[in-house]
């Protein structure tokens, strides 16, 4: 029962991180989003393995947290050193 | 329990639809990148509530890492916005509408959701799953199809992802590289508590990536998604110490033998058994007991699966890298 | 001592979920990106380790136990350290945060 | 209608992946368009797959209904393959970019015609 209420409350963050993600306005919000809707997503594998009772998904979870930190060095990689046609209009975009 | 997987289920699509839609919308390719990482996270979630563990396993992987990585490539090279007015052009609209209607149309008359007695679950499954636990002896089922039962299937898409990867390396690295555009910049040397944290965390990757490898009989994992989680973790040594220290590790030479190795391994456990009396990829005779013989024979396609996977995916992204980076930076 | 457990582990649950409920509020309606980047930061890394222990206290010894423990620790290491750097590199980028009058480009 | 909700899904999507790769321009939208597109695929075989009540494909103590693995496996390595065309096709844009100075369409098209 709790694990629901968990498994709800995670999906309504998610939806806010989606609208954050698509709103913007800088780049570095997306960024921000997609970061916390990957920790979300690392939540919700963990709290569903549960309520399914199936906790060999906790693999996938795992590898959700490792694979959220390298995509956000990605991002910013790519962002800051990039060519300069990326970074041509830093902050302010769309 | 059954309402909450309903719940979780459709509001996991409808997210995905509204992703889909804002990623048309979005003219910021940036953005739309940014975007198509939480699709990938969402369908993976979409995947474990299916109970398709090994598929999740992968799409996590595979679409929230390696394809925002390698379009982030590619967008360094052609640029952060689309060009031109978005207009809404009405002749593929309409097409789309008419088959998006003639797509309902169908829909509807399949079995329902989850329906037990659906046909696609009457024929080949039935044997999948209750027999092969006490044929291949090996309790994930995913694998024992994957590996033994389809193992040439497999084979076939190991030789498609070398493909691959060979086009792509005769693609961007057969030309000259591009003329140097930029100054050369230490890279993520600004960033000194994420080289510190990357450098704990490489060694637990790949650990990790090794007992995906081994523990796919038992768990959820594999040779596709240990080699995938395996690449993750030298792509990330690549981005945070440089191209050129990565190729020191792993060079191109290497990684060009390895990619072969890989499909070769799975094919001569086939030449193997055909030498064995068997047929082709029939991992029975290769012990005198049959399910001793299935356990050797699928380990070692894993592994040949393995290392072509990690292998490619290491191979590709180099081979992007050079390609839109310029030389001096290579040179650092 | 299995009830004080369940209760417990309730407990975490309760609060983890509520600590992402207010991240999220603040991730979409707080004004400038410092200010997001904050709400974002503070909660994630507490309500992650609140509902993981939540779980842990819920599953009982095994593998699983394990498995959690290390998502903990990831979860622990890679949380604040993506906020780190997300937040250096959008200072190092321009942006400034609200009412910071010493550079005024964004104004 | 709660029953088809997965399919009617899975058209949705498949329609407006679609749609990116024949209205857009960009070379690289479109083959975000074709992501689109083929995660609709993937999403129609699991779905197929779930069985009601049934559990992960993997043998448990106490399961009797396991959910249906062989289209697990069919998208488990169409999701691999998949990333490996997709480099592919990127690649081709990369080239496409080097050779024309552009990736949008009707710029590329314009070059190539004859004089």
């Amino acid at each position: 029962m709790i694990l629901t209420v968990v498994a709800i409350a995670l999906i309504v963050v998610m939806a806010m991180a989606i609208a954050r993600a698509f709103l913007g306005p800088t780049i570095y919000d997306r960024i921000l989003a997609v970061n916390l809707f990957g920790t979300k997503t690392v939540l919700l594998i963990a709290v569903v393995s549960y309520i399914f009772g199936r906790p060999d998904f906790l693999d996938i979870a795992l590898i959700y947290a490792l694979i959220n930190f390298i995509s956000v060095i990605a991002v910013l990689r790519f962002f800051e050193y990039g060519s300069d046609k990326v970074n041509e209009k830093v902050g302010e975009d769309g | 329990m059954f309402a909450i997987s309903t719940l979780l289920d459709i509001s996991v699509l409808t997210l995905l639809v509204i992703v889909a839609l804002a990623m048309v919308r979005e003219r910021d390719l940036f953005a739309t990148v940014m975007l198509s990482g939480i699709y990938g996270l969402l369908s993976a979630s979409f995947f474990v509530l299916m109970d398709a563990a090994d598929v999740a396993f992968t799409e996590a992987a595979v679409g929230a890492g390696i394809f925002p990585l390698l379009m982030l490539t590619v967008l360094t090279s052609v640029g952060r916005y689309e060009a031109g007015e978005r207009r809404v052009r009405i002749l593929p609209l309409m097409l789309m509408l008419a088959l998006a209607g003639a797509l309902f149309a169908a829909v509807v008359q399949m079995p329902a959701f989850g329906a037990v007695d659906a046909p696609s679950h009457a024929h080949v499954a039935q044997r999948y799953i209750y027999d092969s636990p006490d044929e291949i002896g090996i309790p994930n089922m995913v694998t024992s199809v994957l590996a033994s039962y389809r193992g040439f299937d497999t084979l076939g898409e190991v030789v498609v992802i070398f493909t691959a990867a060979v086009g792509v390396v005769v693609i961007l690295l057969g030309g000259r590289p591009k003329t140097p555009q930029q100054s050369s910049q230490a890279l993520m040397a600004e960033h000194k508590v994420l080289r510190i944290v990357g450098k704990m965390l490489i060694p637990l990757i790949l650990l990790f990536g090794l007992y995906v490898q081994f523990h796919g009989e038992y768990g959820p994992g594999g040779g596709f998604q240990a080699g995938v989680i395996f690449a993750v973790g030298i792509i990330l040594y690549a981005m945070l110490f440089g191209l050129s220290n990565a190729q020191r590790v792993v060079p191109l030479g290497v990684l060009r033998w390895l990619v072969a190795l890989g499909v070769l391994i799975y094919g001569s456990v086939g030449l193997a058994s055909l030498l064995a009396g068997g047929e082709y990829l029939n991992y029975s005779v290769l012990a005198n007991d049959s399910v001793t013989g299935q356990h050797i024979g699928i380990i070692v396609i894993e592994l040949g699966v393995g290392i072509t996977v990690a292998s490619a995916m290491v191979l590709i992204f180099f081979a992007f890298t050079r390609a839109t980076r310029s030389r001096d930076e290579l040179e650092e | 001592m299995a009830e004080i457990v369940t209760v417990l582990s309730s407990l975490c649950l309760i609060l983890g979920a509520f600590l992402i409920f207010s991240g999220g509020l603040g991730v979409l309606r707080f004004p400038d990106f410092f200010t997001r980047m904050h709400a974002a930061g503070v909660t994630e890394t507490m309500a992650a380790t609140l509902i993981v222990l939540g779980l842990m206290l819920h599953s009982g010894w095994g593998l699983p136990l394990f498995k959690l423990l290390l998502i903990l620790l990831f979860v622990m290491i890679t949380g604040p350290t993506a906020s780190h750097a997300l937040a250096k590199s959008a200072l190092h980028g321009g942006l400034r945060p609200l009412g910071d009058n010493t550079n005024n480009e964004r104004h | 209608m709660a029953e088809y909700y997965n399919y009617l899904v899975v058209v949705l999507l498949m329609v407006v992946g679609l749609y990116i790769v024949m209205a857009q321009a960009n070379l690289v939208k479109k083959l975000i368009g074709l992501n689109i597109f083929q995660t609709s695929v993937f999403i129609f075989y699991i779905s197929t797959a779930k069985v009601t009540g049934g559990t992960a494909p993997i043998v448990v103590d106490g399961a009797e209904l396991y959910s249906n693995p062989l289209p697990q496996v069919l998208i488990l390595t169409a999701i691999v393959v998949g990333i490996a065309t997709m480099a592919l096709a990127l690649a081709l844009v990369l080239r496409i970019k080097r050779a024309y100075g552009s990736v949008e369409e009707d710029v590329i098209l314009e070059q190539d015609k004859p004089c």
